[in-house]
């Protein structure tokens, strides 16, 4: 998928010129950590697979085919 | 003390004019516009009468009526109260009601024997003044026999077998339970005070202890088993086999009104809150009261004849009064009361609503009903403000009794009771609002054809009732205020 | 003096020579159609002369009359105070009633020849229970028992049923050994009194010297009463007595005939030997309290497992007697007022409901259970009368069962003995047992084949019938009267004045 | 004083549901669309003094009385009501707009309630008119369970308000959740707000109103339960983990889920949840914050439910599996939905950058570092669903489209881009939000770091959407939720209680039927011997009477 490839390198060069600009930025950390430069790009790098893996697997858990058409298929 | 003198007299016209209706209706049988209009005439005049009791009564005084001694100490008595008042006022409204939609009903039905049934009914409304205003246990018990007894004729309107059965059972119950229970705890009572007048505060306190005091409590709450708390509920289902208007008497207008109050009365009057919430004999009673309530819901979510599933209501919902009885906390004894009145006005309005579909589609099923409400639109949506009102949402009746006997149980820390109203307000809304959802939600299936116009006038009326009841509860609020104020 | 203060004089005696001069009468016409009439106007000389006594007595206080003007040792005294004027009025009242109601019922029930018999039986009967009850001489009170149960058991033994005889022959028997009892008794008494006077005897009474013969005396007579009474547990001769008499002859007993020697065994308890007397370690009240007591719990469950309804309500008066005794024994203003209130009322509820299985035996000819199945529908107002009638045995409010309960739940309660008021109500509760039973089969019930053939009784029986259940009513409601009379009796019973 | 009732911002709505219901054509529309506006005015003509008093039932009830907490929320009610009105024009059910007022004038009720009761009746009657909506829809079952859900959560409100009345009366007050009085008030008003164990009516009952029906749905609720708990509730430590609890199961659901309503249902919860947890923080500033959040996402969630409205109704489905390829058919509601999907993502210069900003302030100020980092990383993963997920799947990604056959009316975009516009307006110029909620005004919005920061995360969480878009791609069916407790768990119960009562019953029946035989065996006996009920013979009556007579004689003798 060259399209996908070529947004994601787009995306990828966007969040380096974000990061990058975060070094010269005055930074009013609340817990320390959160004033690092491009700790906001990893975080939400991170906890976006976090948050996509956590979903995957429970839908892999609790997940049903089948939905409950006869239902709302009646109930429109 | 002339207020006090006119006050007795109405008392006495309270008797005399459902009286004097049952006759005139035995009259005037072969004249059946005139006898209706009888019919018509005497629950207004009741109504008048009942109402210019109101001011005095609201006003603090307490008409007496003596009627005859039968022995020295042994009086029948009639005495106006706040609570007797609410509930006289409830029948003798409801009444008016029952007149209209009764005429429609029994035309509407081309029911046989229509003498006999208004004139079983003038005479269970007499009954139903005299067990309202009665000045003592005594007084209360002859009155409370006779309306059991004229209801008979009036369950068993239909002379089927299985009509007979249900009156059979209906009397036995009722009757049996009054002679072997009731009775007893009424002499017993009557020795322990020395009095079975009824006098704020009651007149056992002190003079029984706890345990003897739950056991006569027990006594009272069973024999008066026309409160239906169970195991002795069973009549009521069965009393359902009656004509529409009967059972409206039945749960609404008189004769389960009759049981609950009884049973509140004697918590107030006889037993005394304070006395009962000092001892904790009435405390078993939430516990029964409460079971009731929830086994009557389960059961009525399961029943599909429609009749049947408001029967349980029914004794789901008395049970709410008993138990707010039971409490013995002021605020709860006013939701009971209010209570008292809340449900027979949206209680009829759900019986109205089945009779008027019993009439135009001779539906008796739930499962029948779908896109009923979009041919009987008035009626439907007059069951669905009745059906509100037994969740207890505002704006209708139910919320009020709720309100207070929530707020009973909960200043007494009975989560108990608090349980037990929030299940079954759930468990309300499961049984009965499918009935409207299927009812205006389903294709209609029909052209647009009401019942006939009396009975849409009267379900109208007491659906318009319930609602203007929550919007203007002055009068049984006040009332109620009256019985637990000392 | 004019006419009426004359007869105002002899008022005591026309009360009894009354129904004794008509029995002869029937005796001598034998005529069927004349019997009935004459025998009516015998009890309604009667039955005036004993209301017009109530009066006089509320007036004098006692009236006393001598037979023959001798002196009271010598002759017999007919003694009339509050207590026993109220007897004579319910014997000769129910009596006429009885007889009012009797005329299709005999006619029905009893062979066309035997008819004078009967009301001749019947007058004599009267007339024994009204000596009785009148005179003031212990012999005399023997003769006169003597003379009411010979007729009683001609009168039972004219019913049709041929366990009549065997019930006849029962009661005879046991009859005369109350009787020779009795009047043992009596024979002890005057060996040591030397008088058959009443009110001598008592007088006398405290210079006895031997205690023992007057407890003997005292065990023979009470025991002897009690037969008559049907105390339980003397009481088996009476369900078959009352079962198989005809109709109005079991209406007449029941109503009466028990009430009288009860009155007879309070007039000795209280009048003679005194009701706190004790044979030995054992108090007469004890006995009498723990002997009424199985009375009303026995003899009421009993009645629940009857078949015949006869037999039933006779069993309930056993019960029924239970209570009377019980107030006895309270021997309190309340409870006394109670039992005599009782002993009225139960003769007027037990009168309509013997009245009302009457009319049904001659309607449908059977007076089994199982053969009233429906009979509300088809002999509706013989029906509520019965089912006023049960109302009253049960003791529901607005009947004049409840009232006399309610009294000796109240001396129950005067006397310091609540569990006994308990036990009062509790056994009214197997009363609605075997009532409920009753009524459950009469109206709901689907009628038999008996039932359905069955007519609402002829007017001369429902109209008495209907008169009793009515006052049953209207004593319950207004108990203003009978409470008083009742209470009068209480008080000279227990010494005081009227 | 009384006159003020005249300015009560509900009145309208009220009385205008009851005429929507008598009225029809062009008159309906004029009053479906001017009576929220007409409240929206009286909002902010409503003067913030003490309310007029009523006696009621030996209660004083004071049923309007306003403050800026009311203003806040009225203000974003009467927006929701105004343009959901407009948005619904083209829908011509009669019972949806009588409903729709009714429950709009409701939420107004709760909002500008001056004491308990009266906040409860109006609680009651927005059930009543939420449920009606849902109902107007023809959804029978749905609609019940959602009103079994919510007379559920009524009553357990209004036991605690019934309960807590003893102590200290009917006043709106904070309550802390130290008696069963006030848990069971928390415990009802968690209940409206979707919070767990019964957060999956959201999801069960929104989507099955109409496409119209749910931007009414989506605004009055949830919210009016913040607007409670922030009244009743600040500070309560125990919301919380609640809230945090909301906002993962919210983002995870509508992770999961095809159907776009449905989605959107679980992202109010998810909303809600930060809304919650900052009412659990409890100062000033998160307290205004939840309040300005709330506002928006009344804002936001309504456009983008404007959005599947119409696309449900342009195509008749609102499922991802069936859509997509639709941004050129239906250009402007792919950009609602993407104005709305960015504003719930907070991406910078949209309103929802503004008050997520002013949320995690809060956090940040009480140093809440479980609650900071778990909510930003939930921000991120709002991205993902809201503003990726959602207009890629279901407008934007290549595939056959599904023929659009209803265009949105002008009415629709009108109400589409006024939302649209406010919130790109507050997202431009933050002021415009803060100069009505007092107290968060010291938040930094536009500020180069923060700005820096918010775009990194949402730059990050779109790289891994690229990279996991397989993983994330809709399949039809539905996730087993909570509304399995109260939809299987009774059905599984009574199955098994029916067959155990079977048994024994059957137990006991044949137990019972050995005891009656032997019962009336052994009675039958006694009857005949004991009590005398058969014949005596005569000896035996003599031998008794002798026996009594020799007793006493025995007795008299000693």
């Amino acid at each position: 998928m060259p399209i996908a490839r070529l947004v994601l390198a787009g995306l990828a060069g966007l969040l380096a010129a974000l990061i990058v600009a975060d070094m010269f930025v005055m930074h009013h950390p609340a817990f320390g950590i959160d004033g690092t430069p491009g700790f906001a790009a990893i975080f939400g790098l991170v906890a976006s697979a976090a948050a996509i893996a956590l979903a995957f697997g429970w839908g892999q858990i609790a997940r049903r085919r089948e939905t409950a058409a006869e239902e709302e298929g009646r109930d429109g | 003390m002339t207020a006090i003198a006119s006050g007795s007299s109405l008392l006495g016209l309270a008797l005399v004019i459902p009286t004097v209706v049952a006759v005139l209706v035995m009259l005037l049988g072969r004249l059946p516009n005139l006898r209706d209009a009888a019919s018509l005439v005497g629950a207004l005049l009741l109504f008048v009468t009942i109402g210019a009791l109101l001011p005095d009564v609201l006003a603090g005084a307490r008409p007496v009526l003596p009627l005859v001694t039968i022995a020295p100490g042994l009086d029948l008595v009639l005495r106006v109260e706040p609570l007797g008042m609410l509930f006289a006022l409830v029948a003798s409204t409801l009444w008016i009601a029952n007149s209209v939609y009764s005429i429609g009903y029994m035309r509407g039905n081309q029911e046989p024997r229509q003498t006999m049934f208004f004139a079983a009914f003038a005479v269970a409304i007499a009954a139903t003044m005299g067990v309202a205003l009665a000045g003592n246990l005594v007084t209360l018990f002859l009155f409370y026999e006779l309306l059991s007894l004229s209801t008979y004729p009036l369950v068993t309107h239909k002379q089927t077998p299985e009509a007979m059965r249900a009156g059979r059972v209906y009397l036995l119950t009722l009757i049996g339970a009054s002679m072997i229970l009731l009775l007893p705890a009424i002499v017993w009572t009557a020795f322990v005070a020395g009095t079975t007048d009824f006098q704020l505060g009651g007149i056992l306190g002190g003079k029984i202890g706890p345990l003897a005091m739950a056991v006569l409590l027990g006594l009272f709450v069973f024999g008066a088993a026309k409160a239906a708390v169970m195991p002795l509920h069973r009549w009521l289902p069965a009393a359902m086999v009656a004509p529409t208007p009967v059972s409206a008497l039945l749960h609404a207008v008189a004769v389960v009104k009759a049981g609950v109050f009884t049973i509140l009365k004697v918590t107030v009057y006889i037993f005394g809150l304070d006395t009962l919430q000092a001892t904790g004999a009435s405390q078993w009673l939430v516990y029964v009261a409460g079971f009731t309530i929830i086994a009557a819901s389960l059961v009525a979510m399961t029943a599909d004849d429609l009749k049947r599933r408001l029967a349980y209501s029914t004794i789901g919902q008395l049970s709410y009064i008993v138990m707010a009885a039971a409490l013995a906390s002021p605020l709860a004894a006013m939701g009971a009361a209010i209570h008292i009145a809340a449900h027979a006005v949206s209680k009829i309005t759900l019986f109205f609503a089945a009779g008027s579909v019993y009439t135009a589609e001779h539906v008796t099923k739930v499962s029948q009903m779908d896109g009923i409400g979009r041919r009987m639109p008035w009626t439907m949506a007059a069951f669905t403000i009745g059906a509100l009102s037994m969740i207890g949402l505002p704006p209708t009746a139910g919320f009020l009794g709720k309100w207070f006997m929530l707020a009973g149980a909960g200043s007494l820390h009975e989560w108990f009771a608090v349980a037990v109203i929030v299940v079954s307000t759930v468990l309300n809304a499961a049984y009965l609002l499918p009935i409207a959802a299927r009812a205006f939600l389903k294709p209609a299936g029909g052209p647009v054809a009401e019942a006939p116009v009396a009975m849409v006038v009267a379900l109208t009326a007491t659906a318009a009732g319930t609602v203007l009841l929550f919007l203007f509860p002055e009068v049984p609020y006040r009332l109620a205020s009256a019985l637990v104020s000392r | 003096m004019s006419f009426l203060a004359a007869i105002d004089q002899h008022l005591p005696v026309i009360v009894v020579l009354a129904p004794l001069l008509g029995a002869v009468l029937v005796a001598l016409v034998r005529v069927e159609i004349a019997s009935w009439p004459i025998a009516v106007l015998a009890a309604l000389i009667s039955a005036a002369a004993a209301f017009r006594l109530v009066f006089v007595v509320e007036q004098l206080g006692v009236v006393s009359y001598r037979l023959g003007g001798f002196a009271p040792e010598l002759g017999i005294e007919y003694r009339v105070d509050a207590v026993n004027v109220l007897i004579l009025l319910v014997v000769t009242a129910v009596s006429l009633v009885t007889l009012l109601y009797a005329r299709q019922s005999v006619a029905a029930e009893i062979d066309g020849g035997r008819v004078p018999w009967f009301y001749a039986m019947m007058l004599v009967a009267m007339a024994g229970l009204l000596g009785m009850a009148i005179t003031g001489d212990a012999f005399n009170a023997f003769v006169f028992l003597e003379i009411s149960s010979l007729s009683t058991y001609t009168l039972i033994a004219l019913g049709r049923d041929r366990r009549a005889l065997v019930a006849a022959y029962q009661y005879l028997i046991v009859g005369t050994i109350g009787a020779t009892f009795y009047v043992i008794g009596v024979g002890l008494l005057y060996l040591a009194t030397g008088t058959l006077n009443l009110a001598l005897i008592v007088e006398r009474l405290p210079d006895v010297v031997s205690p023992r013969a007057l407890i003997a005396a005292e065990a023979f007579i009470l025991v002897g009463i009690a037969l008559k009474l049907a105390l339980f547990p003397l009481h088996a001769w009476l369900p078959n007595a009352y079962g198989y008499a005809p109709s109005a002859a079991t209406v007449l007993l029941a109503s009466t005939a028990t009430k009288v020697a009860v009155y007879l065994m309070a007039r000795f308890l209280f009048g003679v030997f005194g009701i706190h007397v004790e044979i030995g370690p054992v108090s007469v009240t004890g006995v009498l309290i723990l002997l009424s007591l199985a009375a009303m719990f026995v003899a009421s469950l009993a009645a629940v497992f009857q078949r015949d309804v006869k037999r039933l309500l006779a069993f309930s008066s056993v019960a029924q007697i239970g209570y009377i005794t019980l107030g006895l024994a309270l021997a309190n203003p309340a409870g006394l007022t109670g039992a005599f209130l009782h002993i009225v009322n139960h003769a007027l509820m037990k009168g309509a409901a013997f009245m009302a299985i009457g009319a049904v035996l001659l309607r449908c000819g059977s007076s089994r259970l199982d053969d009233l199945a429906g009979i509300g529908r088809t002999m509706p107002a013989t029906a509520v009368a019965l089912t006023i009638a049960g109302l009253g045995l049960i003791g529901v409010p607005g009947t004049s069962g409840f009232v006399s309960k309610w009294y000796l739940v109240l001396g129950a309660f005067d006397d310091g003995k609540g569990w006994l008021a308990f036990m009062i109500v509790a056994s009214s509760v197997i009363a609605v047992l075997y009532v409920g039973r009753l009524l459950e089969v009469v109206w709901f019930r689907e009628p038999g084949k008996a039932a359905l053939a069955a007519s609402e009784a002829p007017l001369s029986m429902l109209l008495p019938t209907l008169l009793l259940a009515g006052l049953t009513i209207f004593f319950g409601i207004d108990a203003e009267m009978p409470a008083r009379l009742a209470g009068a009796a209480a008080t000279v019973l227990l010494g005081g004045h009227p | 004083m009384a006159e003020t009732l005249l300015l009560a911002p509900w009145l309208p709505l009220i009385v205008g549901s009851l005429l929507v219901a008598v009225l029809r054509g062009r008159v309906q529309d004029i009053v479906f669309v001017a009576t929220p506006a007409l409240a929206l005015i009286l909002v902010w003509s409503l003067p913030q003094t003490a309310g007029p008093d009523f006696n009621w039932l030996g209660l004083t009830l004071t049923p309007v009385v306003s403050d800026s907490t009311a203003r806040l929320f009225g203000t974003a009610f009467a927006l929701a009501a105004i343009g959901g009105a407009i948005f619904a024009l083209p829908q011509r059910s009669s019972a949806e707009r009588a409903a729709a007022l009714l429950y709009a004038g409701a939420a107004q009720g709760v909002i500008f309630a001056g004491d308990l009761v009266t906040l409860f009746l109006f609680w009651e009657v927005m059930a009543i008119g939420s449920a009606l909506v849902i109902f107007s829809n023809g959804a029978s079952r749905a609609g019940l369970r959602y009103a079994l859900m919510h007379a559920f959560g009524g009553v357990l409100f209004f036991a605690g308000i019934a309960a807590s009345i003893g102590s200290g009366g009917t006043a709106i007050r904070p309550f802390a959740a130290d008696s069963i009085g006030s848990l069971l008030m928390l415990a009802g008003i968690l209940v409206n707000a979707g919070a767990p164990p019964v957060s999956a009516w959201v999801a069960d009952a929104y989507p099955r109103a109409s496409w119209s029906g749910a931007v009414f749905l989506s605004a009055f609720t949830t919210k009016a339960a913040i607007a409670v708990l922030i009244r009743l509730f600040p500070g309560e430590a125990a919301l919380i983990p609640v809230g945090l609890i909301m906002a993962v199961y919210g983002m995870i659901y509508a992770l999961l889920e095809n159907d776009i309503r449905r989605m959107l249902s679980y992202s109010i919860v998810g909303q809600v949840g930060f809304m919650v947890v900052a009412i659990g923080i409890g100062t000033p500033l998160a307290l205004a914050a939840a309040g300005a959040h709330a506002f928006v996402h009344i804002l936001y969630k309504g456009l983008l439910m404007m959005a599947a409205g119409t696309v449900l109704r342009a195509t008749g489905t609102a499922r991802l599996t069936a859509l997509g390829g639709l941004a050129r058919s239906m250009p402007f509601a792919t950009c609602a939905m993407i104005v709305g999907g960015l504003s719930l993502s907070a991406m910078p210069l949209t309103a929802g950058f503004v008050s997520k900003s002013a949320i995690m302030q809060a956090l940040a100020d009480d140093h809440d570092a479980v609650a900071w980092f778990a909510l930003t990383a939930i921000s991120a993963g709002s991205m993902l669903y809201a503003g990726l997920r959602l207009p890629w799947f279901a407008m934007l990604r290549p595939s056959t489209p599904r023929p659009a056959t209803l265009q949105a009316t002008p009415a629709m975009k009108l109400a589409m881009g006024g939302a649209g516009l406010i919130l790109l307006a507050i997202g431009a110029a933050p002021g415009l939000l803060m100069r009505f909620v007092p107290g968060i005004e010291s938040v930094a919005v536009l500020t180069s770091d923060h700005i820096l920061f918010q775009l990194q995360l949402l730059v990050g969480a779109s790289i891994c959407f690229v990279l996991f878009l397989r993983l994330l791609v809709p399949h039809a069916g539905t996730t087993v939720d909570t509304d399995w407790l109260w939809r299987c768990l009774p059905q599984l119960l009574v199955k098994a209680g029916s067959a155990l009562s079977r048994q024994v019953l059957a137990a006991l029946s044949l137990k019972s039927r050995v005891d009656t035989r032997k019962i009336q065996a052994i009675s039958e006996a006694w009857v005949q011997r004991t009590m005398h009920a058969g014949n005596w013979r005569t000896g035996d009556i003599a031998l008794v009477a002798t026996a009594l007579l020799g007793i006493c004689l025995l007795i008299a003798a000693m």
